[in-house]
Formats: structure tokens, C-alpha cells, sequence
């Protein structure tokens, strides 16, 4: 029974800790990083008109992490004037391909068909994306809405992969692999990976060896994207509460390894006596 | 010929050939000698204890999708099920990828026939579980069966934290092991044992001494020694200024 | 034709991927396509398989009144109307998302934020300094926590600089080697099933 | 405290789902259970979609040899039926092989060759000198036959192998735990930004604590 008060004291605590800041917002600065200035910078300079892919693996689970990325590279698209091609990889992520697109919509007047498309799901992950990346016009024939895509006006300018000035993906998952494998490696098109920040340092290591033209990590690489493009977010707001979660995790290690040496010094007394 | 892909094509010629004349070699000699892998052992530690406590295993694959970690996986599943079911030890499987449940059920059976004890299988012990809702069922399964010991393996996500720490606070012994080094940390820290990346792809041969695996573990280490000595005299070589090896690498 | 014959299918399948890889051949290269895109479509069937067990399962454990049935109940509601409005109406249909964003969305959201709940006791737990392995661990933990706050660059502004040299050198060391033997693994062992020495994914079962 | 409905029972799976921190109960049961069938119908759907646009629209527009793969599906089933069980071993394969096909491909590359290759640095400061041997040093942790403790009668070259690669596998894993410690720290963040929604749904949507 003590354990499991001990475990509910931490829990809570971590709550309250966290849930604070955003009650009562404290807005500390975030951090120079230099793989998602790559990133902006790469898409800032696109001419207007390019056509570029968001792969978006969006899901419940990562939501919080980079669907703000996905929603500030959307903008920065749009803002330039690129067309956007969406597609996804996992059942849920189209859901968040629809949300986006309504959105682009909402804010930029963005034309279905004209400016972007919805492409739909295919299973299959790392199976399916290489088949995009050899053959896109294979595998996909209709968008999302059951339409012909050869109806689509910025579908006929797409022919392969290499058109694409550009491929982002948003994922939890390995996606940044696949992309640094089968469209970076074989058809040199270039890719840009938001991770959730688990994946960060291995992600860090494709943009370092060149493999990535910029990446953003985690809720820090997307408040600091937003912060860039002047739109604060979601992102923004919650690095306040993200750094207490910090705090907390480093005090509750502080303590514990004080207990634990304490434990053990009186241990060993008692074992002397 | 697609052009960029010369040494990818060497590489893999070599492995092959590497793979085939090692495995006659074991053949002939029967000489092999393979580190200790502590994960691998405490296996057996843990279905002992499974039979004593009356309490059953869980086996939980990742939820990544299919790959070669997830058949090294497999490999390791026959072996738990056979000691399973020599020791009278209960096992529930949880798979979150519907292609290897099939597999799942096949391996789980054929080890039971194998120990002579067909009638003791029971498929309801094999479980598909949809990858998103089995984070809670699996939890679910914990607490209500009050498992003994856990082995967390292949391609892991975000579940591993989750399984790996509620396993131990149910009192649960855990072996994990993943190749996904964003993993791994959370195993390590949480689990009794851990099998590091590549350890997990050398459970087959640990486990069996089956000369095709043997002749794919030497290759493997082949290639480990060529790596190593590829990037040191390749750095040595950029440090002067010349970056040769780098371009012959990149054909 | 029990064993030989799925061992030559994962043989083809394996190795026209693998050529179509290396030769520059339009043909081949259409035809691995289509292998490929072909899995899609017996992966599908493979999750039907696993869904009609779950449902065989869960009637299975209604009928016999087993423990916790009325669960079972539970999983058959929330499934077969969803199941059906997903078939007739459509993922696309408001009720559908509807469904989705009320139910699902949050119930997975809220499962994989417990990871957090359970990495503060692996931390709680874990993250003591009993050897020198896990004082590294914990050591660089605290650095790279430390790091990526504000909090860090206001005590030192060397702790950022120290934690971002950590992740660009010995990080990246550490993660390139265990890249390198996973991928060898991953090499490995798709040769041995594509060569059919490896057959554990068929067992012995059916003979 | 909200009155749409829905924000209702997003709050409720939410607490549901939570409540298994306190302890598995009844309350956590209902929801695991009602998320594993909407999961479920979730995923049949997707799949089912992929299989009309993937397989039955080509179908019927002439591609006869997309028959295939649906038959090789029907073959799963098989395993229901004792007699003829092993046919399900076909469909198994296959998904083996392309699926080991496909990693293979992928993985030379960029897991191994260009790895390999950018490792290949130049060695200009201590950073780039620790890189390059911390790499060798961890590498060598997955030595598994190379530099086993010898045995018997055996050289001095072997002895010397035995202590080079002992010692760089002890650095080895202590460099893997600094890389562990590294990927632990800068998950944390991960974790939060998956927790703090959560607490936006409970206290600005659900009880409009946070405004």
C-alpha cells in the first residue's frame, strides 16, 4: 500500500506542476535552433508555385508534439504561394490531413484541386511510402473524396516524386528513415522530418549527414517555427508548461538519489552497530 | 545497373558468400563459440518462476510494423513457448500486427506438440490487438491476471515506457529487447534485462546453434570488422585531405 | 509443396525486389511495384482474420457467461455500429468523425500521454546513482533535460553547449552503432528468410 | 463546467482511461473495452477501403491479375480448417518476403554504407577524434565471436585481440549510456506535449478553469 501512495504523491504532484503554468502563463523565450532555421530558410526560398508533399502521420498519440509543425509549414506554403500535396500513411492520419486542409482553406482561401489535395490513406507504411517514392501515379488514382485525380488540375503537373520541390513529413514513428531511404536516397528529392522529440537526436544525425534539408523537433522546433514566421500557436504556448514538467522530473531525480544515498549511509551504520 | 548502388551490391554479394562458407565450415567443424548474452539467459529464470508462483508470462510484440525485428522476435517466442510448455508455465501473447498473428498461433502450437502436450494449447492464450487500444488492454491484462514475468519484444513505440514500468509495478520480472534505439533507454532504465539492438538478431543462434544462423552471425560480425576498419582508415585518409574512400563508398 | 512452396514464394517475392533494387530494368521494376503494392491487399485480409477473432473471442466469452462478459458486451456495442457505420456511411461521414473525434481521439491521446505518469516513476525509480552505468545515465539525462529549457541557459550558459556537444558527438557515436548492428540484423535476417533458412514464421504446425 | 456533449465524453474517456493509475476498475474497464471496439471497427474500415481502391476497382477495370493477392488473402483463413491449415503458409510467405525485401533495400544504404561513410570525417578537433572512437568503441559492444575470452592453448596474438576489444566494449557501453541518457532526456518533452493537452481538455474545455 505505501508504494502505491508514494507513486500517487508523484503523479499528482507532476500534475498540479504541470497544469499550473497554464493557468498562469509565465512566456520564457525559446532557444536558437539551427536544424529548423534550415528548414525555414529552405521553404522561405522556394519559388512560388512549387509543388511539395506533406506526409502526414499525425496521429492521437502525437498530436500534441507535431501537429503544430504541420500546421506552421502548412501556413509557410501557403504564405508563399507553393501548392500543397497531402498524404498519410497511417489510419488516423487522415483525419488530420482533412483538419489541415479545411484549415488552409479557412485562412488562405486555399482552392481544393487548385492549391491542394487530399491523397488518402495506404497501408502498408514503409511499403506503401516506397511505392509512392517509385511510382506515385501507380498508387494513387483517386483522392480522398473518391474523385479521379486526373481531374484535378495540380495533379496533371505531378508526374513523379521529382517533382515535389520538397516532401515534409510529420511523424512519431520511422517515417524520417523512410524518407531519408527511398525518396531522399534513391531519387534525391529533398525532405524535411518534424519529429516527435523521442526521435529527435536520430533524426539530428540524417540532417547532419545531409540526408535532411532542415528538421524540427519536437514542440521546441514548432514554437520556434512559429515564432520565425511571426504566428505564435499552440506550440508557443505550451513551452511555459513544458519547461515546469522539466523542473519537476529534475527536483523529483534530485531527491531521489538524496534518499537513496541517505537509505544506504544509514544502512551501513546500522550494519556497523 | 542503377548507378549509386555498386557497393550496396558488393556488400550484399559478400554477406551471402560470407553467410554460406560459414555455415559449411560449422558444419564441418562444429566450432563456434558466441558471447554471453545475459537477457537470453534469465529466459529460463523467468518461466521457473512462472511455474512456481502459479502466475502466468506475457509475451507483447511492438506495435511498429512488420520487419526483421519482429521475426528475431518470433524466433525468441518459439523458445519461450517450449520452455512454456515443458515447465507447465501459462503464456498469453499479445500481438498488435495482424500479419503475424497467424504466425503467433502456429508457433505457440507446434511447441506444445513439440513437448507432447498438444491438448494443453489453448488459442484463446493468443491475442490480436488492435496497435492504438492495446496500450490499455495490455494494462488491462497485467493487473487482472497478475502476470509474474514479461517479455517485452520487437519493433517498439511509445508503449514500451507504459508496459515496461506497469509491469514492474505488478511485481513483474521483464526482459525487453528492441533494435529502435529511441526504445531503448526506457527498457534500460525500466527493465531487468535488456537486449541492446543487434543482440536481439543474435537470440537465434544463441538459442539454436542452427549453422545457417551461425554462417548470418559471422557475416554479420564480418561486416562489423569491415566497418571498423573502413572508418578508420577512411577518416585517416579525409584527415590528409582525402576523401577517396568516402567517393568509392558512394558508388 | 507444404514447405517448398512458400518457401519459393518468399524467395521471388524477396528477391525481385532486391533485383529491381540493383538493375535498371522498367519491367522489373513494374513488376516489384506490383508485388509490393499486392501486400497491401493480403495485409488487409490479414487484419480481417484477427478482427474476426477478436469478435469470435469476446461472443465466445458472452455466451459461456465467462469472466467479465458483460465487458465483452461493452466491446461489441462500441464495435459493430461503428463498424457498421464505417462501412456504409464511410469514414468521411460526420457521424463517423464524429465518433472518432468524441471517443477515439481522446481515449488514444489519453493512453499514450500515461507514458509520461510512468517515466516519472522510471525516474523516481531507475535514475539513482547505484553504479557507474546508470550515474552516466542519469547524468546526461539531467544535462540534455537541463539543455532544452530556458531554465538551463539562465544557471550556465554552458549547459545548453555542453548538452547539444553531448547529442553531436557521443550521441551520435551511440546511435550510429547501434544503427549500424540493427540494420546488419535487419540485413541478416531478411537474407536467410528470402534464402527460406529461416522458417519460424511457418513453425511446424499443419504437418 | 461546459455543456456540449461532446466535450463530455472526450472528458470521460479521458478520466475513464486515467483512472488506471489509481487502480484497474471497473469505470477503466468500460472504456479499454469501448476504445478496443472503436479501434477495431477503425482499422477494419481503413482496411477495407484500401482493399475496394486497391484491389476491387482494378479489378473491375480489367486487372485480372489482382485476383492474386485476393486469393492469397482468402488463403489466411485456411488455418480455421486443420486439413488444409499449411495453405495459409502462401499468404504468410509472401508478406515475410516482400517484407524482407523491402527493409533489405532500404537498410544497406542508409543503416549501414552511408553510416559508415560519414563516419568517415575528417579529424580536426577533439570532438570529431571523440566521434570516430566512440563510434569503434560502441560498435565493438556488438562483437559477439570476434574477441571472446580465449580458451586453452592459444597465442599471444589472441590474448592481445581479446583485451583490445574487451576494453573498447567497456567503453562501448558506457558511451551507449550516454546516448541513452541523451535520447531519455530529450524525450521528456515528448511526453509533456502529450500530457498538457490533455489537462487543455479537462480544465479549459471540460471545467473552464484555464481560460
Amino acid at each position: 500500500m505505501y508504494k502505491f501512495t508514494q507513486q500517487w504523491l508523484i503523479w499528482g504532484l507532476l500534475s498540479i506542476v504541470v497544469l499550473l503554468p497554464l493557468v498562469k502563463p509565465i512566456g520564457l523565450p525559446v532557444g536558437y535552433a539551427a536544424e529548423t532555421e534550415a528548414a525555414f530558410k529552405f521553404i522561405d526560398n522556394l519559388p512560388k508555385g512549387s509543388i511539395t508533399m506533406m506526409v502526414c502521420e499525425v496521429a492521437p498519440s502525437n498530436a500534441g508534439e507535431i501537429w503544430p509543425a504541420a500546421i506552421a509549414i502548412a501556413r509557410h506554403h501557403l504564405e508563399k504561394g507553393h501548392k500543397v500535396v497531402i498524404s498519410t500513411f497511417i489510419p488516423d492520419g487522415i483525419m488530420y490531413s482533412l483538419e489541415l486542409g479545411k484549415l488552409l482553406e479557412k485562412e488562405y482561401g486555399a482552392k481544393y484541386g487548385e492549391d491542394y489535395i487530399v491523397l488518402p490513406y495506404v497501408a502498408g507504411r514503409e511499403t506503401a511510402l516506397a511505392a509512392v517514392a517509385d511510382n506515385i501515379r501507380g498508387v494513387y488514382k483517386e483522392d480522398q473524396f473518391k474523385q479521379d485525380l486526373n481531374n484535378l488540375p495540380l495533379w496533371t503537373r505531378i508526374q513523379s516524386i521529382k517533382d515535389f520541390a520538397v516532401v515534409s513529413c510529420y511523424t512519431s514513428s520511422d517515417d524520417t528513415w523512410w524518407l531519408v531511404r527511398h525518396i531522399w536516397g534513391k531519387y534525391q528529392v529533398p525532405c524535411i522530418s518534424s519529429t516527435v522529440s523521442v526521435a529527435t537526436p536520430d533524426s539530428l544525425t540524417y540532417y547532419k549527414n545531409g540526408q535532411l534539408v532542415g528538421m524540427l523537433g519536437g514542440v521546441r522546433g514548432a514554437a520556434y517555427y512559429e515564432q520565425r514566421l511571426g504566428k505564435p500557436g499552440m506550440a508557443t504556448k505550451s513551452m511555459d508548461a513544458q519547461s515546469a514538467g522539466h523542473i519537476y522530473l529534475l527536483v523529483l531525480m534530485l531527491i531521489g538519489n538524496v534518499s537513496y544515498w541517505y537509505s544506504r549511509r544509514s544502512q551501513g551504520r546500522r550494519s556497523e552497530g | 545497373m542503377n548507378p549509386g548502388r555498386i557497393s550496396q551490391l558488393v556488400f550484399l554479394v559478400a554477406f551471402i558468400c560470407i553467410l554460406f562458407i560459414a555455415s559449411e565450415s560449422y558444419k564441418r567443424t562444429g566450432k563456434f563459440r558466441i558471447r554471453r548474452i545475459p537477457g537470453l539467459d534469465a529466459i529460463d529464470e523467468l518461466v521457473g518462476r512462472a511455474t512456481e508462483m502459479g502466475r502466468p508470462l506475457a509475451f507483447v510484440f511492438g506495435a511498429g510494423e512488420m520487419e526483421a525485428q519482429t521475426f528475431a522476435s518470433l524466433r525468441i517466442l518459439g523458445y519461450v513457448c517450449e520452455q512454456v510448455a515443458r515447465y507447465d508455465a501459462r503464456l498469453h501473447t499479445v500481438t498488435p500486427l495482424p500479419e503475424i498473428y497467424p504466425m503467433c498461433l502456429e508457433i505457440q502450437r507446434s511447441a506444445y506438440v513439440k513437448q507432447g502436450k498438444p491438448q494443453d494449447f489453448n488459442q484463446d492464450f493468443v491475442q490480436y490487438l488492435p496497435a492504438d487500444s492495446s496500450k490499455a488492454s495490455v494494462l488491462g491484462l497485467f493487473q487482472r491476471e497478475k502476470v509474474s514475468g514479461v517479455l517485452l519484444f520487437g519493433n517498439y513505440y511509445y508503449e514500451s515506457m507504459v508496459f515496461a514500468e506497469a509491469a514492474s509495478l505488478v511485481g513483474a520480472a521483464t526482459i525487453a529487447g528492441t533494435a529502435n534505439f529511441h526504445q531503448l533507454p526506457f527498457f534500460v532504465a525500466a527493465c531487468d534485462y535488456t537486449l541492446i539492438g543487434e543482440e536481439l538478431f543474435a537470440a537465434g543462434v544463441y538459442m539454436s546453434r542452427e549453422p545457417s544462423e551461425i554462417g548470418a552471425l559471422t557475416a554479420q560480425e564480418a561486416a562489423k570488422v569491415a566497418a571498423v576498419t573502413l572508418m578508420l582508415i577512411g577518416a585517416a585518409l579525409a584527415s590528409f585531405g582525402k576523401d577517396s574512400l568516402v567517393n568509392i563508398l558512394k558508388n | 509443396m507444404k514447405k517448398e512452396g512458400p518457401i519459393l514464394i518468399g524467395f521471388l517475392t524477396g528477391s525481385i525486389v532486391i533485383t529491381s533494387y540493383f538493375l535498371k530494368s522498367t519491367g522489373l521494376k513494374s513488376i516489384s511495384d506490383t508485388v509490393v503494392r499486392w501486400r497491401l491487399i493480403i495485409a488487409a485480409f490479414a487484419l480481417a482474420l484477427g478482427a474476426l477473432n477478436m469478435v469470435r473471442l469476446h461472443g465466445k466469452n458472452i455466451h459461456h457467461k465467462g469472466r467479465n462478459w458483460q465487458y465483452s458486451v461493452v466491446f461489441l456495442v462500441f464495435f459493430l455500429p461503428y463498424l457498421a457505420i464505417g462501412l456504409i456511411r464511410g469514414s468521411n461521414s460526420a457521424q463517423y468523425q464524429y465518433v472518432w473525434k468524441s471517443l477515439y481521439q481522446p481515449a488514444s491521446a489519453t493512453m499514450y500521454s500515461m507514458t509520461l505518469f510512468y517515466m516519472t516513476n522510471a525516474v523516481w525509480r531507475a535514475f539513482r546513482i547505484r553504479n557507474l552505468h546508470a550515474g552516466i545515465l542519469m547524468f546526461t539525462g539531467a544535462a540534455v533535460m537541463l539543455g532544452q529549457i530556458g531554465i538551463g541557459t539562465a544557471i550556465s550558459p554552458l549547459i545548453p553547449r555542453f548538452s547539444s556537444w553531448l547529442l553531436d558527438t557521443v550521441n551520435t557515436a551511440g546511435i550510429r552503432a547501434i544503427t549500424i548492428g540493427g540494420s546488419l540484423g535487419i540485413v541478416s535476417l531478411g537474407l536467410r528468410v528470402i534464402l527460406g533458412l529461416e522458417r519460424s514464421y511457418m513453425s511446424d504446425g499443419g504437418n | 463546467m461546459t455543456t456540449d456533449v461532446r466535450i463530455w465524453l472526450m472528458a470521460l474517456m479521458t478520466l475513464g482511461l486515467y483512472s488506471y493509475l489509481f487502480r484497474e476498475n471497473p469505470f477503466f474497464r468500460f472504456c479499454e473495452h469501448a476504445y478496443t471496439g472503436l479501434s477495431l471497427a477503425h482499422l477494419v474500415v481503413m482496411g477495407w477501403t484500401n482493399v475496394k481502391t486497391m484491389a476491387l476497382t482494378r479489378l473491375a477495370n480489367g486487372e485480372w491479375a489482382t485476383v492474386i493477392p485476393i486469393v492469397l488473402g482468402v488463403l489466411l483463413f485456411a488455418r480455421w480448417f486443420p486439413k488444409a491449415a499449411w495453405l495459409s503458409r502462401y499468404p504468410i510467405a509472401y508478406l515475410v518476403g516482400t517484407a524482407s525485401g523491402v527493409t533489405i533495400t532500404g537498410v544497406i544504404e542508409a543503416g549501414i554504407i552511408a553510416q559508415v561513410r560519414a563516419a568517415m570525417k575528417p579529424v580536426t578537433n577533439i570532438s570529431s577524434l571523440v566521434t570516430l572512437l566512440f563510434t569503434v568503441a560502441a560498435l565493438s559492444v556488438f562483437f559477439f565471436i570476434v574477441g571472446n575470452k580465449p580458451e586453452g592453448q592459444v597465442g599471444s596474438v589472441q590474448i592481445a585481440a581479446w583485451r583490445v576489444v574487451s576494453a573498447s566494449s567497456y567503453l562501448g557501453r558506457l558511451v551507449l549510456m550516454v546516448t541513452f541518457g541523451a535520447v531519455f532526456g530529450s524525450t521528456v518533452m515528448a511526453r509533456l506535449g502529450l500530457f498538457i493537452p490533455r489537462l487543455e481538455l479537462l480544465f479549459r474545455d471540460w471545467i473552464h478553469l484555464i481560460r
